[in-house]
C-alpha cells in the first residue's frame, strides 16, 4: 500500500496493465514522452516503448478513429484526450462508430477502447479546460460513460475500462488531480462498472453525486452531522451511464429526500435522469421534491469567477435543509 | 532560400493502359494470371448484373434505398484483387462489387437493403468493415487496424475506399496523416466518380487531380484510369507491395463516373446532362474489359454469355432465398441485442417492456 | 393562403426571408442546384444566385465554421446539415464556438446563424439517417434548439429563427416533410422562439410532446376522449431549449398527470429535464408519478423494425392509462 | 497518361532575406516606409518585454497560465503589418505581438491572464477575433468572414494564425479547402514553430514542408524564414495583395521557433535540448531585425535603449492599471450576461438563486 494522488493512482493501472496485456495501447497527443500534460501516462513510454505508447499529431478524431481500428483488430487502446472540451472534434468517430460498431457488424467487430479524459473545473484552467458535459456521452447508447471520485476507486475503474469489451468513456477530475492521497494497494484491484457505491449511511435523505463534487457532498453530510444533527446517506454513481438505479432507489425509498449534486449545466444534464428514475420508481416514497444542485446553464466562467460557478458544500447545504424542509 | 521552388520528392503519376478504345499500351500491361482474369470479369458482370437487378427491384418496391455502382467496377476490382483473406478491406457505401469479390452473400445485400440488421452480419473468415454511411469517416480504422497489423508484425495491409466527395472531410486529411507519420500498411483507394450526390469535384476541391493531395503528407500518389481494369490493378499492386513490405501507404485516385443516380431517392437529371453520361457510358469499363479478354483469346460472346446466364440465375436464386430468409425475420425485439457485450439492467427492463407491448398488441389484435 | 407541405412551408419562409433580407445566405451540401435532397432549398439559387446560395463541399464542420464567420461579419447564415446524424462532425464548431462566440467576445461578435437539419424516423431511411439527439444541443449553454411539429409553426418558427439574434438548431422531423398538408398564410407569419403551445385543452392529463411524435399524441387525447372519457391537454414544446416550463407547469398543476412523449433515446434524454421540472415546480400537484414515452436506449435499428423502436399511439395510450389508473 | 508524372500549377517557394547573420539579400529587399520600421520594432521590442514581463508576473502568482511568444515576434508583425483596420484578423492563442500591433492594450491581456472574461472585451473598431483555444478551429471562421466581405463588396481581407500542430486537424483541411474552393480573401499564417507542446513537427506530419501542404488545395504556398520578418513582410505582402484583388487565399508557412515553454505550465526539457534551444536562440529575430535598422542607419544604440525604457514604463503603467481595475471586478453575477442576447425565464431564475446564495452566504460570513 502507498499514499497516491490520483494521477499516481492511474499511472499504476496503466501500467500494471500494459505489464500483464500486451493488448493495451496508450495514445494521444503528448502521451508519450512528455509522460501527459498531467503526468497520467509518465514513464510509460519509457518501460513499454513507443509501439506500446504512442505520441500522434495534433488531432482528436484520428487519435479516436485510430482507436476504433486498433480495437476492432483486437488490441486495447486507452487513448487520452487532452481536455475533454477538445472531444467534440471526436464526437463523431464515437457516436457514428465507437458506440455503434458491435451493433453495425452485428458481434462480428468490438470496440474494447477507452477514452481517458480530464474534466471539469477547479484548477484555474484556460477557455475550454473546466466544462463537465458527461450528459452528451450518457445519452449516446452504446457508450459507458465513467467518472472515479479519488485515487483509489479511479484506479480499480480504470482497470476495469480497460478489460470492458465495449468503448468506455472516463472522465478525470483535474480538481482530483492532485487534491488528495489515498492507500492504493500494490495488487490488483478492480471495481465493477455499473455498480453505484453507499459511501456513507444515512436514514433521513440521499445525497447523490459523483467525481469532484463527491468531496463537497460528502463535507455536507458531515456537517449535516455535526450541526443539524441529520443522518445523509451518500451514494457515489461512478458509472453515469448506464445508470444503474437500484442503490438509489432503495436508498430514496428509505430517506423520503434526495438532493443530486453536479457540476455540469443544470437543464437536460444527468440530474435530471437520476430525478426522473427516481420520480418513475420511488414516488410514493418521496417526501418533497428532489433538489439539485448544478453548474448553470451557462458557459463556465474564465477562472476568476468559476468558484460562484461550481457547486459547493454551502450550497448543498442549503439545498439539502430545503428539502427536509418540505414536507 | 533566398527565393526558390521548393522540390518535392514524392511522386504523383498518372497511369492509363487499356484506352477507351480498348487499345492497350503492351509495355504496361500487368502480368495476371488467366484465371484471376477470369474471376475479374465474372465478379465484374456479377455486380453489374446485381446492380441492375437491385434498381429493378427498389423500382418495385422489394427493397429500400441503395446506393448503385454501375461504371466503378473496375476500380473496386483491380484494387480488391490483391488482398488476401486476412487483410482488411474497410469500404464506404457503394463498394458492393468490391465486397462480392470478397465474398459477400448476394442475399445479404439484399436483406441489408430491405433495412434487415441481419444483413450487416459479417463471417468470422472476412476482415471486412460493414457499410460506413458517414462519408470520410472510416478511413481512419484502416489506419487503426494497419496500425494493428504491423504491430502484431503481421504484413497484412487494410484498403480503404471513399469517393471524392469525402476528400473534403477533415477526417481524410487526419487519416492520411496518421498512416504516413506512423508508415501504416493502407491503401487509400479513392474512386473519383466526379460526383459528391449534385456537387461536381470542380465545385469539391480546387486542385487539379485528387492524387496529389497525397503531397500534403509526403506520401505518393497516383491517378489511374479508373475504368480500366489494368491500370488500376498495376497502380494497386504496387501500392500494395509498399504496404506489405513496410514502406507505407499510398493514395490512389481512380477517375471513373457514377453512370447512374446517387442512390434510388436521387433525381441526376437536376444537376448533370444526358451527354455528360453518354461520354462516360463510352468509357463503361465492362465492354473495355471484354474487349481485352477477347483480343487475347480468353473470352468468345460464347462463353459470356454462357457466364452470364449462370450470374442471372446465381442472382434469381439469392432473391428467392433472401425473401423466404426475411419472411421469418419480423420479430423485432433482438433490437436490444448487440448494443453491449452484456445486457445492462436498464436496457433489460426496456426489452421487456418492448416484449409486453409486443405481446398486448398481439393480443388486441386478435381480439380486434 | 395554400395548403402546403412542411417541405414546401420551410421553403416559403426562405424564400420569403431571402427577399426581404439580403444578408440571409443559405450555403450546405446540395442545398443548390439540387434544391436539397429533401428540396426543401428547391428554387432558390434560381431566384436568388450562387451567391445567396452555396453548394459547399461535403465537410460539415467547414459548414458550422464558415457560417459562423458569416454571422460575426453581420450575415445571416442559415446552413443545413444534411442528416442530424452527421451534425456530430461540427458538433465541436457549436460546442467551442457558435454557442460562445457572444460570450467569449463580451458581446462584440454574435452569431445569427440557423443549422437546419432533418431528424427521426419512421422514413424507412440508412443508418444515421434516423436519429433523435436534440438533447445534445439542449444541453449546450448559449444554443436555442426548437423543433416544429407541421407545415404552420414550421414556416412560422423558421422565420423567427433566421431573425434570431443567436443561434438556433432547427430540427425537422423527415416524417412530417410530406405526411400532410396545412393552410400556410401567404403573408408573413412568426412564431416566438421559446414559447410551447397548449393545442388541446384538458383537464385529466397532460401529455407533452414535440416535433414527429406530436402526431400520435393528439391521437392518443383522441383515442382517450373517445373510448375513456378522458379530457388530455396537450403541449407541442416547439422550442426545446431554452425550456419555458411555465405552460407545463400551470398545465399539470391543473390535471396532476403528465405522459412526456418523444422519439430520442430514453436515458438521460429530454423527457428527463421536463420531468424534473415538473417535479421541482409541481410537485405537490403530482397524482401519480409522471410517465415518459420514448425511444430506447439503444441505435434505432434499420428501417425494418424502426417501428417498433418509434413511439405510437398505443405506446402513449398504454401509458397515460397508467397514469390515469395510479392514485 | 499512359504513366507520367503530374505537374501541378501551383507554386511552393522558399524565402528568406535577411540571413541568420544579419546578410541582406538586396535584391529581395521589400520597400517599407521608415515609420513602419520603426513601429515594427517598437511593437517587436515591446511584445519582448511584455513577454518577459508576464513570464515573471506568472512565477510571482499574479497571473495564471499563459503562452509566451518569445522567438515568434516576426511571424507575427511581418503578417499582420499589412491589415488595414477594417481587415480582419483570426487568432489561435499565441498572437499577442500581432494583438498588440493591432492595438489590443496590455491592461486586458493581463486581466485576461488572470482569468477575467472583461479581458476579451474587443473595442467595436477592430476587427479581430478573440483568442481561440481550441487547435486549429478558428481558420474556418476567416473563411467566412473573407466570404462576407467579398459578397458584400469590400476588398477587406481575413487573416488567420496558427501552429504547426494545427495542420493536422481535420478543420485546418476543410478550411483551405473551403477558403480555395470558394476563392475568399483569406491569408491563412502558420507559425511553425517546431513544437506542439511536446510533439517536434517531424513527428506531427511526414511532408517535408508544412506550405507544400497548400498543393491539396490548388493554393499557392510559400515558406519563410519566419525570424526574418523581411521575408515575412514580403511573402505577406504578396499574399494580401493577392487576397485583395480577388486572387485567393494564400498559405505562408512561417518557420520560426517557440524559444520557451508551450506555457507555463509546461517544462520543455522533457521533450527537447537545450542545445536545440541554443541554436535557435542565435537566429532570434530581434536582434536581427535590429542589426538590419542600425546598418541601415534607422536605429543607434541610444535609441534603441530610449524606446525600451520607455516600453517598460508603459508595461508598468498597464500592469498597475490592470490590477487596480481587477480590484473591482470581484462580483461574479455577470456570468449570466451574454449567453444570450435576450435572457431566457430558466436563466433569470438561476441568476437569482445565485445572487440569493451569495447575499446569503455575504450574510452568514458576517454573523460568523
Ligand atoms: C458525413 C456525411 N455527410 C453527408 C452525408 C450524405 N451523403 C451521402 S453520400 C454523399 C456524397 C458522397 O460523395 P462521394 O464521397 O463522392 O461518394 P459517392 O457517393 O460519389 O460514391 C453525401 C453528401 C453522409 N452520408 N455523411
Ligand atoms: C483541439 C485541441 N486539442 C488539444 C489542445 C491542447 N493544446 C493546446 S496548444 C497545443 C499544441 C498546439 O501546437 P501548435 O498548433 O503548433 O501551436 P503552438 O502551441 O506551437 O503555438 C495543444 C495540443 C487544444 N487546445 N485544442
Ligand atoms: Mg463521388
Ligand atoms: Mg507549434
Amino acid at each position: 500500500m502507498a499514499k497516491m494522488t490520483m494521477v499516481q493512482a492511474l499511472n499504476l493501472a496503466l501500467q500494471q496493465e500494459m505489464e500483464k496485456d500486451d493488448r493495451v495501447i496508450v495514445l494521444g497527443e503528448d502521451v508519450g514522452v512528455d509522460g501527459g500534460v498531467f503526468r497520467v501516462t509518465d514513464g510509460l513510454i519509457k518501460q513499454f516503448g513507443d509501439q506500446r505508447v504512442l505520441d500522434t499529431p495534433l488531432a482528436e478524431s484520428a487519435i479516436v478513429g485510430m482507436s476504433i481500428g486498433m480495437a476492432a483488430y483486437g488490441l486495447r487502446p486507452v487513448c487520452e484526450i487532452q481536455f475533454s472540451g477538445f472531444s467534440y472534434q471526436n464526437f463523431h468517430q464515437i457516436e457514428n462508430h465507437a458506440a455503434r460498431l458491435r451493433w453495425r457488424s452485428r458481434g462480428r467487430f468490438t470496440v474494447p477502447m477507452v477514452l481517458r479524459t480530464p474534466y471539469g473545473g477547479g484548477v484555474r484552467a484556460l477557455e475550454h479546460h473546466s466544462e463537465s458535459r458527461e450528459a452528451y456521452w450518457a445519452h449516446t447508447p452504446g457508450l459507458k460513460m465513467v467518472i472515479p471520485s479519488g485515487p483509489r476507486n479511479a484506479r480499480a475503474l480504470l482497470v476495469s475500462a480497460m478489460r470492458d469489451p465495449d468503448p468506455v468513456i472516463f472522465y478525470e477530475s483535474k480538481a482530483l488531480y492532485r487534491a488528495f492521497r489515498e492507500e492504493v494497494p500494490e495488487a490488483e484491484e478492480a471495481l465493477p462498472i455499473g455498480e453505484p457505491q453507499r459511501v456513507r449511511e444515512g436514514e433521513d435523505l440521499t445525497l447523490i453525486s459523483y467525481g469532484a463534487m463527491m468531496r463537497p457532498t460528502l463535507e455536507a453530510a458531515q456537517q449535516l452531522q455535526d450541526t443539524d444533527g441529520i443522518a445523509a446517506e451518500v451514494i457515489d454513481l461512478l458509472t453515469i451511464s448506464p445508470l444503474a438505479e437500484k442503490i438509489l432507489i432503495q436508498s430514496v425509498k428509505k430517506t423520503g429526500r434526495a438532493v443530486v449534486i453536479h457540476e455540469a449545466p443544470r437543464s437536460f444534464g444527468p440530474a435530471a435522469e437520476i430525478m426522473s428514475r427516481l420520480m418513475e420508481k420511488a414516488f410514493y416514497y418521496l417526501e418533497a421534491p428532489i433538489e439539485r444542485v448544478t453548474g448553470y446553464d451557462i458557459v463556465i466562467p474564465l477562472f476568476n469567477r468559476e468558484k460562484a460557478y461550481l457547486p459547493n458544500t454551502e450550497r448543498i447545504l442549503r439545498a439539502a435543509r430545503k428539502v427536509l424542509a418540505a414536507s | 532560400m533566398p527565393r526558390k521552388k521548393i522540390t518535392i520528392s514524392e511522386k504523383v503519376e498518372a497511369l492509363s493502359i487499356l484506352d477507351e478504345k480498348g487499345r492497350l499500351d503492351e509495355k504496361l500491361e500487368p502480368d495476371i494470371a488467366e484465371d484471376v482474369l477470369f474471376q475479374l470479369h465474372r465478379t465484374m458482370l456479377l455486380a453489374r448484373k446485381f446492380d441492375e437487378r437491385l434498381l429493378s427491384l427498389q423500382r418495385q418496391g422489394r427493397i429500400g434505398t441503395f446506393a448503385p455502382i454501375k461504371g466503378q467496377e473496375a476500380a473496386q476490382l483491380g484494387t480488391i484483387a490483391h488482398l488476401r483473406p486476412g487483410d482488411w478491406m474497410v469500404p464506404a457505401f457503394r463498394e458492393t462489387a468490391a465486397e462480392l469479390w470478397r465474398g459477400r452473400s448476394l442475399e445479404s445485400v439484399i436483406i441489408y437493403n430491405n433495412g434487415f440488421n441481419e444483413g450487416v452480419a459479417i463471417p468470422d473468415d472476412r476482415n471486412d468493415f460493414p457499410i460506413s454511411v458517414p462519408v470520410g469517416s472510416q478511413m481512419i480504422h484502416a489506419v487503426g487496424l494497419g496500425w494493428a497489423a504491423k504491430y502484431r508484425q503481421k504484413d497484412d495491409v487494410a484498403m480503404t475506399y471513399f469517393g471524392d466527395g469525402a476528400t473534403s472531410q477533415g477526417d481524410f486529411h487526419e487519416a492520411l496523416n496518421f498512416a504516413a507519420v506512423f508508415q501504416t500498411p493502407v491503401i487509400f483507394v479513392c474512386q473519383n466518380n466526379q460526383w459528391a450526390i449534385s456537387i461536381p469535384v470542380s465545385q469539391q476541391t480546387r486542385s487539379k487531380t485528387l492524387a496529389q493531395k497525397a503531397l500534403a503528407y509526403g506520401m505518393p500518389g497516383i491517378q489511374v484510369d479508373g475504368n480500366d481494369i489494368l491500370a488500376v490493378y498495376a497502380a494497386a499492386q504496387e501500392a500494395v507491395q509498399r504496404a506489405r513490405s513496410g514502406d507505407g501507404p499510398t493514395l490512389i485516385e481512380c477517375v471513373t463516373y457514377r453512370l447512374l443516380m446517387h442512390t434510388t431517392a436521387d433525381d441526376p437529371k437536376r444537376y448533370r446532362t444526358d451527354e455528360e453520361v453518354e461520354q462516360w457510358n463510352q468509357r463503361d469499363p465492362l465492354p473495355r474489359f471484354e474487349k481485352y479478354l477477347i483480343d487475347k483469346g480468353l473470352l468468345t460472346e460464347e462463353k459470356r454469355n454462357a457466364v452470364e446466364s449462370e450470374i442471372l440465375e446465381e442472382i434469381q436464386t439469392a432473391i428467392d432465398r433472401a425473401e423466404k430468409q426475411m419472411e421469418a425475420m419480423g420479430d423485432p425485439i433482438d433490437m436490444f441485442d448487440n448494443t453491449f457485450a452484456e445486457m445492462p439492467s436498464s436496457l433489460k427492463e426496456q426489452k421487456e417492456e418492448l416484449t409486453h407491448a409486443l405481446s398486448e398488441s398481439a393480443e388486441e389484435g386478435k381480439d380486434g
